[in-house]
């Protein structure tokens, strides 16, 4: 398994043969990318049923099941 | 069977569904993660030309096939939402139009990054490339209708009918911009990049690193549809005894 | 012939109607009332399939609308807050295109049916340059041409001056008269003898 | 009553009449594109290179693009006053298939606006120095392929007509989707300039032609209705 | 009564504030100039060639005529709605000098929809390859001179905004208008790729900008007080 | 405070008014009417300075209006056919904008002016998803809040309900008695005790 492994320092690893920038842009935003897209709905979520809490709570309004 | 359709279509179900089948969908998603990037990064070899820009690889090609299927995904829940008027659909439709655009972005940014070694240019005017782009822009198109039209309802069915009528246009766009001016990489039978001479080494780990996005996508819409179904179905009995109860 | 069965309709998380059924016969005049944003005009948008955000069931002659809707067209004639009059064309011209989607007619019947509504001389003006009234005037002139059998008008009175009122009246007791039916909205007090009335409020 | 009940044809025809009557009156909505397109066409030589050589070798390309514009951009007029006026919905309300009263708007429309542009482009060509061989593929593949333009665009303005803010979005949503078009266009042209016939090309642009004739308007039709609702 | 009359100032800002609110609102009218911009000028390597040394050379007119065009395209929606809905007629009856009213109007559409335009054009540029030296003009040249496109356009649709029939009438009207604007800009550009100082060109356009500031809001409140007769 | 001296307007060719004089005091109701198209829009147009195609002299508190063009404007208020709600705001950002152009403004007495005209729970609705009453009635809760002495009002009535056209006159009568004045056309009959008539036909 080890025998595998591409590099043989921590220090090569992060120079990816000269092309570091390139290489880790790419993996970075794809982090970015996949952090914000699931962090954002669930901060949304709670947003969301905390507005929906407070409307309920606010104008205590008779639901009208239309819905199901 | 249409019973099971119509249940399919029914937001709450959807909703509990989605609940149940959540942390298995993530724990999937972060173990093929987990293992393709690693793999990716530290045990594939070098190409022989590219060397270790080979690597974004395993970014760019699973955003770039994911984001073709984003105008089919939109023109099925289109009709769906025209015909059986299905809430779903279009719940589905509206939060795949951002995350379309910004999948496909992320392919751009990619593709350019890994050309501005492979091509030393950032951009050039080839087939694959602009038909990416104007992709991305008939996305913007979507969003930007979805946005403009303030009744729910109109939006909706507005954006399905543009949606069937971009999906047919992201075809003929690809065919004709690919007849126009081709130089990216061809599309190879087994969906495999370059050489066919390519080992399981490299092949492997990038077929793990598309089911990877592909249950990241899946994740994030099923997320982001949640809270539509939320915030549309807010006065319906169910939400209502869900917030009471949360 | 027309009959409308447990219509519901919300807007914005707000119910407008619920449980709303009327049947209107031949002959008779409906007048829907109603305050300021109860839902009248969303109601007639209905009816005329101009608006499907609605649950229920609408029937024309005892058939649903969406399994006939050429023949509820043709004998259809709606008249809403756009009054449909282009402001580049005459109302002579105006008046050709919008009848000729339903019938044949000849220009005389067009002019005749404008000057009967106070518009002689203005015929050949161009509809930027008619005041509001007559503008209206000039989309209630098509009563006068169109046979159809069901008029669906909203708030034609506004802008109308006092006679204009008088004859729109006169003419809506005709239709009902000759069999016709009318579904109107309006805040003033109609002086018809056989009007029903459906509040909204 | 029924008798006196008039034909789709009839209705058509009205349609078309009036929309006729209506640009003629305006004379603008006449004018208007083709000054555009000349407009436009000229501000190449003006922002590129007044150079005839250069020009030349622009010149299809930049044709093509100003046509396109011309022809997105003067879309706007087709149901904008008759949404606001009230026209349109007694337009839905009409007995007929609304497939064609839309097909007859749209006739209308690009005999006003598209056709002028068609006309006007040898002449403009001519400003730009294109090589003469292609003149008429140039002409040919414009007079194809700008009824497409406007059977397209017109999906986009009925998806757009209720909008309050309108300007550019109809554009934003009907250009890339008109790409097809140009790159059959610009395509036909250059490669007629390096000897192949036209003929492919024509065909091409012709069976877009086609489909978009039966197909776009049943799309703009229902946007339409969308749109009114 | 009279202590609580607001001065004009604070009427500047409230129309300011308001039409920068209605953009935020639409969020359309910030996306689609930008986005216009964008398409426009990605039609040209499809419509000319895809070759970059030929795009280069042409690169500079493109992003100016493309600026250009969405500048006067995204202006239509600067009076129209309020025209529409009977706020023109409120706000030429404020006791404010009409000339501030105007040039809120006109700031907040340039911060719209002239702003990212600019911000947009590095991006745009390299994808084009214009000559990386030539950047910091193309950047310096647009900025300054899109608010004068802007305040050009206001003229024409003040002029226009009555009219039922709009679409082109408004660029024919102001795209000749703006050509000096354009002259101005490209030569900027192609004469630093030369090797000349930049300097002079922006002195050029730096007045024009002066100049429009200060005479085309007093034309537009001409033009609208007309319109609105 | 508003006198008109000779007024004469001619549109298309044809004399709409010609000679007309009249003058409107501090506590007066003047109702301009006429029948469709006899020149009433026109006339408060034209009293505005919206409107310069006429002939003859107009004065306010016995200056020309052109010489304290500021001054006038101050103290007026005009809603016409078009009532000057943008229709992505809402009634709150609406008025914060249209009342800001002649005063500084709370929100405070905005919210209190929605309220009073039935718009309580509208105030942060877009206002195109109201109905053409309501629009309206967003437009005449500026009447509340503006201290304009002088209001010009063309067909303000026209789609209210009845219980926003009692409002209205209501407040019409209360201007008058605290001294302002109202120059306003309808086809309605108003039930206003001091109020002068200026017929255009
Ligand atoms: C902005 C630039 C780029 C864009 C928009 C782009 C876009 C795409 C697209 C749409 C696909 C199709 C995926 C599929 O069919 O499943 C793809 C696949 C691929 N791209 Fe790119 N690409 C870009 C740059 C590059 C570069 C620079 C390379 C490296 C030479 C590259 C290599 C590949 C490979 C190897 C595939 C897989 C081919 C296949 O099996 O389908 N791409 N790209
Ligand atoms: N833009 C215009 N150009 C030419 N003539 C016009 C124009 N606007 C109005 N007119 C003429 O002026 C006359 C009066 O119009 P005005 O709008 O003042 O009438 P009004 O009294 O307000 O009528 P209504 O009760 O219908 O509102 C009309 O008959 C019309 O012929
Ligand atoms: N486009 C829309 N989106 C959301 N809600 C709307 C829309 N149009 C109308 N509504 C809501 O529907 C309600 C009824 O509107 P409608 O126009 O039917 O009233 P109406 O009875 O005709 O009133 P009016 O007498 O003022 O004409 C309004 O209060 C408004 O809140
Ligand atoms: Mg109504
Ligand atoms: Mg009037």
């Amino acid at each position: 398994m080890l025998a595998a492994l591409q590099f043989s320092s921590i220090g090569e690893f992060f120079q990816m043969g000269g092309y570091a920038f390139n290489v880790w842009t790419v993996y970075v935003l794809f982090l970015l990318f996949f952090f914000v897209n699931l962090y954002f709905p669930l901060i949304r979520e709670k947003q969301i049923i905390r507005e929906l809490k407070r409307r309920l709570i606010v104008r205590n309004e008779v639901p009208a099941n239309k819905h199901d | 069977m249409w019973q099971w359709f119509f249940k399919l279509g029914s937001p709450k179900w959807f909703y509990e569904l989605s609940g149940k089948w959540l942390p298995w969908l993530v724990a999937a998603m972060s173990l093929l993660l987990v293992i393709g990037i690693t793999w990716a990064l530290l045990f594939v070899p070098p190409d022989y030309q590219q060397g270790n820009t080979i690597r974004i690889m395993y970014i760019h090609v699973p955003f770039a096939s994911i984001s073709l299927a984003f105008f089919p995904l939109m023109a099925v829940a289109g009709t769906i939402t025209l015909v059986w008027r299905m809430k779903l659909a279009d719940m589905v439709a509206k939060t795949a139009a951002p995350l379309g655009a910004w999948f496909t972005a992320l392919a751009l940014i990619s593709g350019s990054i890994w050309g501005s070694d492979i091509w030393g240019t950032w951009w050039i005017w080839d087939g694959r490339l602009t038909s990416m782009l104007l992709q991305f822009f008939l996305l913007v198109g979507v969003i930007s209708l979805r946005s403009a039209l303030e009744d729910t309802d109109a939006a909706a069915k507005a954006c399905a009918v543009l949606s069937i009528v971009g999906c047919i246009n992201v075809f003929v766009i690809k065919y004709s911009v690919d007849w126009w001016n081709t130089l990216h990489q061809p599309s190879s039978p087994i969906g495999m990049a370059g050489d066919s001479a390519n080992g399981p080494e490299i092949w492997v780990p990038l077929v793990i690193m598309i089911v990877a996005v592909y249950l990241f996508f899946a994740v994030s819409l099923i997320l982001s549809t949640r809270n539509e179904i939320l915030q549309r179905e807010r006065r319906s009995k169910w939400v209502q005894e869900l917030l009471a109860s949360a | 012939m027309l009959t409308a069965n447990a219509l519901c309709c919300e807007r914005d998380d707000r119910i407008l109607f619920r449980h709303l059924s009327f049947e209107l016969g031949e002959g008779e005049v409906l007048q829907v009332q109603g305050s300021n944003g109860s839902g009248k005009t969303t109601l007639l948008r209905i009816l005329c399939g101009l608006n499907e955000g609605y649950q229920g069931a609408i029937r024309w002659y005892g058939e649903a609308i969406a399994d006939q809707v050429e023949n509820f067209f043709a004998s259809l004639l709606y008249i809403g807050h756009r009054v449909g009059v282009n402001k580049v064309l005459t109302p002579l011209e105006n008046l050709r295109w919008s009848c000729s989607l339903q019938q044949q007619v000849s220009d005389g019947a067009i002019l005749a049916a404008l000057a009967e509504f106070g518009l002689r001389g203005f015929e050949e003006s161009q509809c930027f340059t008619l005041s509001a009234g007559q503008q209206q005037r000039v989309a209630l002139a098509r009563l006068l041409i169109n046979p159809a059998r069901l008029w669906i008008l909203d708030e034609p009175f506004t802008t109308l001056d006092s006679d204009g009122v008088a004859q729109l009246e006169n003419l809506l007791r005709q239709h009902a008269q000759s069999g016709g039916s009318v579904l109107v909205t309006t805040h003033h007090k109609l002086s018809l003898s056989p009007l029903e009335i459906l509040s909204l409020d | 009553m029924t008798e006196r009940r008039i034909t789709t044809a009839a209705a058509f025809r009205a349609t078309l009449a009036r929309d006729l009557l209506i640009a003629y009156k305006r004379k603008n909505d006449i004018i208007n594109p083709f000054m555009f397109f000349l407009i436009v066409a000229t501000l190449f030589p003006i922002g590129i290179s007044p150079d005839p050589q250069r020009l030349g070798e622009i010149a299809a390309g930049v044709l093509w693009i100003s046509a396109l514009l011309a022809a997105m951009l003067s879309m706007d007029n087709l149901y904008r006053a008759d949404y606001e006026d009230g026209s349109l919905e007694q337009l839905l309300l009409s007995p007929h298939p609304l497939y064609f009263m839309v097909l007859a708007k749209n006739i209308s429309h690009w005999l006003v606006s598209g056709l002028p542009v068609v006309l006007a482009s040898p002449l403009i060509a001519y400003m730009l120095n294109l090589p003469t061989d292609v003149y008429f593929a140039l002409f040919m593949t414009l007079l194809l392929g700008t009824p497409v333009l406007s059977l397209l665009g017109s999906i986009g303005v009925a998806l757009t007509v209720g909008l309050g803010s309108r300007g550019l979005i109809l554009a934003v949503i009907t250009l890339p989707m008109s790409v097809p078009v140009l790159i059959a266009g610009t395509m036909a042209v250059q490669q007629t300039l390096n000897g192949a016939p036209l003929t492919a090309y024509l065909a091409i642009l012709g069976a877009m032609l086609l489909a978009s004739i039966t197909l776009a308007p049943l799309a703009s039709a229902a946007a339409l209705r969308i749109s009114i609702n």
